[in-house]
């Protein structure tokens, strides 16, 4: 059934799943002890020296762990790993913290996985189950709460995490305005600039995946990160693979049809295109006309129902 | 006062409110962040069923007859979505000391259906990037820029359309320097002793730097226009055609 | 293949007519399923709990990886019936995959009363209290009751027996108080906050910039000379202006090699040579970061979703 | 001769402005120009021609999919995106299905939208007919499972939905809109005028048709490496993109005369003239000019300010 991959091509889904693989391994690798090396992350270290200045102040960190846009998603899950190694140094100090969160899915995992950090540390009578708070799930009541809290707690360290929208200045302004120190990162690149005009500290891209390996060291996520590594390596040699293909097919190829935009020539031999390059075409196939396939038939009372026909 | 600058004048107000905030955290403020959070609140619960369990599940579940149908048909109702009820419910648990672990069955049912399609969301987001960033590099005629194409035969265009001009080339070298700058910049794993990765990940951070600038430009143009539609809203809407009747 | 996700209209043993007494019955049982699960999962033995959270993000993650790796039906017809039985199972699974996210939707949405529950318990512990700032608490409490009222209220009425003939907005007519009022909480207040809330972003934005855009070192230059470049070149007018001038410079030579100083043409470039590909650099690592994560909330490797 | 240390008191001076002050300028400069809008001269960009261009080769009674994800919070670009489209769709009688993902209150936000247009296009009297014309199929909160479920089988996905027709409640998938929709592939476009990140959403899962964006500013920078690599047909941005937008609905491209739109990639389309094309594009650039004209202003004081102060230490 091989002809089936034809929208994607087997070669994309055999290329994905080198990736997909070479994650599963790396983690593998390092779940059997062997040690592994990742370099240094500045805006990590700010996590302690933050929490401290709150202690010596005696106000609270705050923590949002960003909207995901329905219900709890992979990066906001990762937004509240990072929170439990704050809230676990918070812990320590007794320094009060504030979760603010964004949806309800959000709130039940953060609400548990905090707790879990206080009864691990053995701290779990100082554990304040209103200290992880839903705020609301519409993204400016969302901002207005949580700038609002910020600024009538005078909170000394803010963390913003996770996936942030146009709310982004809105908390970090709020939080400059009392002066708390902040650290920061966007999932969303196009928020990230500004979050580094903003904050003290900026998480830049996939440093926020990084995070939580570089923090907390455990086996998994470090070798998943080496993984990662493996993969952006991948990608950057079938880019370089890719260009040299395109350079050789443009140099070498002719095609005789041409469709450019208006412009259809067919039959004049031309230049191939850098699309037609090997490693193109087997990444993503050229589409073919469509094709017919003779089936059985259902009879018509067995219909499916969204196949009725529509009007009136 | 008409029912139109009645409404015009609420959201006035409570714009006016809101900005407050610029100046100092106040009682004014205070007050319409708490109405708007209300207000959010309660909305989350109208759409809770208007919007989604009404036609997403309940409507399922009970079907409808012919004559709730309006003569489109009666469909077949699917009695086993009341399952999800007491799965969904179990999200609640997370109050209690002793079951909250049974939240995480429904929050992992979430997290699995999302995780699960990662995958091919991967594949159908970056594969497309990944092939269009395979720019050829070598120049197929020495002629420096692109000649103007207005004017001549449709082959002509075709022929000089298909050329690589060593102008596009550089553009083409730059974006492969950037793109390979910036993701060697994201490599955690390696002890960067060589001086060429070194050199290139210091190299992408400041191209990042130019793609940041260029993000900021950009997104201010959005930022600015909003205020201006508020502005709009108060001083055209409500003022002029509200309050003047110009 | 069982039909169960075939959402086929004709009678089978997973639908029923609506409005029978064997669709009471049915749900009934799907209840007492669910229910008996929910029940199941309190009496079990603490070892067990990992493996059923594990199951069920294995399993429910397990048929979008089927899904993507099973080929897909080609050129698939409406009345097809399937060849064989790796095409049935095929089938099978594009027709499952629209009930999947209706179970999805459903359960989120069930989660949704989770948030207001704490955002209750907060306010309402204030408001018993008569803590500080008690009276802000009570004003949210208000004006969510109005809004549920008369949300739910206009909600009925508009798909109830005259529902049809009340217009949308307000100039349309067949309205009632109700409605009035829940066009006023929602059109006239609430949105318009939320864009009032927005709008302020621009201020932060003036400030912020003003505050961090100094050329300090080498990386604030960069920033903020493209930031510049860029900013003038969404001004028409002043896009306008200078390309006129590289116009008259060029002596309106189309051709002229000076074209390329045109600001538009410079802030494309920019984006095309570099903006674009910065961003792609870190989208791949972003991307392949967020692979990572789902694929290990799928297998739950990770360590830190609580202590069961 | 000032000397060295009023010189750094200056510089220290214009380095810290207070905010409020900043802020009440900005408020100020935002209000003024829209009193009297000026026409200001515009090159529409080839993303925004792309898309008029694609709508107006549309065969007459095609049907187009519309993912409505925008609310009044962003009303100032998308309202304004959402305004444009739906003029040419209704002046080309093309049928328009709206769903949402994003947001729970979209829907309803776009059904307004559609009923004003209408209104407004048809001369006060209502030009397209809710369900006959178009419907507004309703929100869906989980976006990824949805639009998945979308690229795999329309009618499946949207079963059930009903929005209210000339006799009640009648379900979506019954309009006259869905006639002779099978597969997603019947619909010629589907176009997402979004403020969030639905956008990706979309792109990640939909393969059956084509995509069109229209987008806020802020997410121009990222979708246009989507319209770049070809995954985008075409790409509205911003107010930038609503003024191409009124532009082109006034003059088309390639059209000869003292505003003629030029673009190599296309033959002559026509334009609107006559019709009510200006909106919020028209009245909203001028003082977008001002107010970045402010920040450009505010940074280089700072810098001045910085320059200075270093210069008197």
């Amino acid at each position: 059934m091989g002809d089936q991959y034809r929208d994607t091509g087997w070669f994309g889904v055999l290329f994905t799943t080198f990736i997909v693989f070479s994650i599963l391994y790396n983690i593998a690798r390092a779940r059997r002890g062997k040690s592994l090396f990742i370099r240094r992350i500045a805006g990590l270290n700010a996590i302690d020296e933050a929490v401290g200045r709150a202690t010596e102040m005696g106000k609270p960190v705050v923590m949002v762990p960003g909207l995901s846009d329905t219900t709890v998603n992979a990066k906001s899950m990762q937004a509240i790993n990072i929170f439990a190694y704050v809230a676990r140094v918070a812990a320590r100090f007794a320094t009060p913290i504030l979760v603010c969160c964004y949806n309800s899915g959000i709130y039940a995992v953060s609400q548990e996985i905090i707790r879990d950090v206080y009864q691990e540390e053995g701290l779990a009578d100082r554990y304040d189950v209103d200290s992880v708070r839903f705020i609301s799930d519409r993204q400016f009541a969302f901002a207005a709460g949580v700038s609002g809290l910020i600024l009538r707690e005078r909170a000394a360290a803010a963390f913003f995490m996770g996936e942030f929208y146009a709310e982004s200045l809105i908390l970090a302004e709020s939080a400059n305005t009392v002066g708390a120190i902040q650290v920061a990162s966007s999932t969303e690149i196009t928020q990230t600039p500004f979050f580094i005009a903003a904050c003290d500290y900026v998480l830049i891209g996939d440093e926020f995946y990084a995070a939580s390996a570089y923090l907390t060291r455990q086996p998994v996520l470090v070798g998943s990160l080496i993984g990662q590594d493996w993969g952006k390596l991948t990608i950057a040699l079938t880019v370089l693979l890719g260009v040299i293909g395109g350079t050789y097919a443009i140099h070498t190829q002719t095609d005789t049809s041409w469709d450019d935009k208006n412009e259809l020539v067919i039959g004049l031999p031309h230049r191939a295109k850098p699309a037609d390059g090997l490693l193109q075409r087997l990444l993503i196939p050229k589409p073919e006309a469509d094709v017919k396939v003779e089936r059985p038939q259902y009879s018509p009372d067995e219909i499916p129902k969204p196949d009725k026909g529509g009007g009136s | 006062m008409d029912y139109q600058l009645f409404k015009l004048t609420c959201g006035v107000v409570a714009i006016l409110g809101l900005y407050t905030v610029l100046y100092r955290e106040n009682k004014f403020y205070r007050f319409w962040e708490h109405v708007f959070l209300g207000l959010a609140a309660g909305y989350s619960m109208v759409f809770l069923w208007s919007e989604t369990l009404k036609g997403g599940w309940w409507d399922k579940m009970v079907g409808t007859t012919a004559e709730h149908a309006n003569g489109s048909g009666a469909s077949m109702a699917y009695p086993f979505y009341a399952a999800l009820l007491p799965i969904g419910l179990m999200g609640y648990t997370v109050f209690n000391k002793k079951y909250n672990w049974m939240s995480r069955v429904p929050i992992g049912i979430i997290l699995g259906l999302y995780s699960g399609q990662q995958i091919s969301a991967w594949q159908n987001r970056y594969v497309p990037n990944i092939v269009s960033s395979m720019k050829p590099v070598i120049p197929t005629t020495l002629e420096f820029t692109k000649p103007l194409t207005k004017g001549l035969s449709k082959e002509a265009t075709a022929a000089i359309n298909a050329n690589l001009y060593p102008s596009q080339a550089i553009t083409n070298i730059i974006f492969l320097v950037t793109l390979l700058s910036v993701l060697s910049y994201f490599l955690f794993s390696f002890d960067v002793k060589s001086k060429i990765i070194h050199r290139m990940s210091l190299n992408g951070r400041w191209l990042l730097m130019i793609g940041f600038g260029a993000i900021f430009g950009s997104t201010v143009m959005m930022r600015f226009t909003l205020l201006i539609d508020r502005m709009y809203f108060i001083w055209i809407e409500w003022f002029k055609q509200g309050i003047l009747h110009r | 293949m069982l039909p169960i996700f075939a959402d086929l209209d004709p009678h089978t043993i997973w639908n029923a007519p609506s409005g029978s007494i064997e669709l009471v019955i049915k749900c009934m049982v799907a209840l007492l399923l669910g229910a008996a699960f929910v029940g199941i999962c309190f009496a079990i033995p603490s070892q067990l709990r990992r493996f059923i959270i594990f199951t069920a993000t294995f399993v429910s993650g397990g048929f979008y990886i089927l899904f993507y790796y099973f080929p897909a039906p080609i050129a698939r017809q409406p009345l097809d019936q399937p060849r064989n039985v790796l095409e049935g199972f095929s089938f099978w699974l594009t027709d499952a995959q629209p009930i999947i996210a209706t179970i999805s939707n459903t359960i989120g949405s069930f989660l949704i009363g989770l948030g207001i529950y704490s955002l209750m318990r907060v306010h309402l512990r204030k408001l018993m209290k008569k803590q500080k700032d008690w009276g802000y608490s009570l004003v949210l409490f208000v004006s969510m009751l109005l809004m549920v009222t008369f949300g739910y209220w206009d909600y009925f009425d508009r798909f109830g027996k005259d529902g049809a003939a009340m217009a949308a907005g307000p100039a349309g007519g067949a309205w009632h108080f109700q409605q009035y009022a829940n066009d006023i909480l929602f059109d006239g207040f609430f949105q318009q906050m939320e864009a009032g809330m927005f709008s302020m972003v621009a201020f932060y934005i003036l400030s912020a910039a003003y505050r961090a855009f100094r050329a300090r070192s080498i990386e604030a230059t960069i920033l903020l000379a493209t930031a510049l470049v860029v900013m003038l070149s969404v001004m028409g007018a002043v896009v306008y202006q200078w390309d006129e001038g590289i116009k008259a410079l060029a002596h309106n030579d189309p051709g002229s090699f000076l074209n390329n100083f045109k600001l538009d043409v410079i802030a494309a470039w920019l984006k095309d040579a570099v903006q674009t590909p910065s961003i792609r650099g870190i989208d791949f690592g972003v991307g392949i970061g967020l692979l990572a994560m789902g694929l290990r909330l799928w297998l739950n490797l990770d360590k830190t979703g609580g202590a069961v | 001769m000032a000397s060295r240390s009023s010189i750094a008191e200056l510089g220290n001076k214009l380095q810290s402005l207070p905010k409020p002050a900043l802020y009440l300028i900005l408020f100020l400069v935002a209000s003024l120009p829209l009193i009297k809008p000026i026409p200001l001269p515009n090159s529409p960009d080839p993303a925004s021609i792309d898309f008029y261009a694609h709508l107006m080769e549309l065969p007459e009674g095609s049907k187009i999919l519309i993912c409505s994800d925008w609310t009044n919070s962003t009303r100032g670009e998308s309202m304004g995106e959402m305004d444009a489209l739906l003029r040419v769709l209704m002046r080309r009688k093309i049928k328009f299905a709206v769903y949402s993902i994003g947001d729970g209150q979209a829907p309803r936000v776009a059904r307004e939208t559609i009923a004003r247009i209408s209104r407004e296009e048809g001369g006060g009297q209502p030009l397209y007919k809710p369900y006959e014309d178009y419907v507004v199929i309703g929100f869906f909160p989980n976006g990824e499972g949805q639009t998945a479920a979308v690229n795999t089988n329309v009618r499946a996905a949207f079963a059930g939905k009903t929005d209210i027709s000339p006799t009640g409640q009648r379900e979506v998938v019954q309009s006259p809109v869905f006639e002779g929709i099978n597969s997603l592939a019947d619909f010629k476009y589907l176009i997402n005028v979004t403020a969030s990140s639905t956008n990706t959403v979309i792109l990640e899962r939909i393969k059956k048709t084509n995509l069109m964006f229209a987008v806020s500013g802020v997410m121009v920078p990222e979708n246009t490496v989507y319209y770049a690599s070809g995954q985008l047909k075409g790409l509205l941005g911003g107010i930038k993109g609503v003024y191409d937008m009124e532009t082109l609905m006034e003059y088309g491209v390639n059209n000869p005369g003292p505003h003629m739109v030029t673009s190599a990639a296309y033959g002559q389309i026509p334009g609107f003239p006559g019709k009510a094309n200006t909106g919020k594009g028209t009245a909203y650039y001028p003082a977008l000019h001002v107010c970045l004209s402010v920040l450009i202003l505010a940074v280089i004081t700072g810098n001045v300010g910085m320059f200075l102060s270093r210069k008197g230490r």
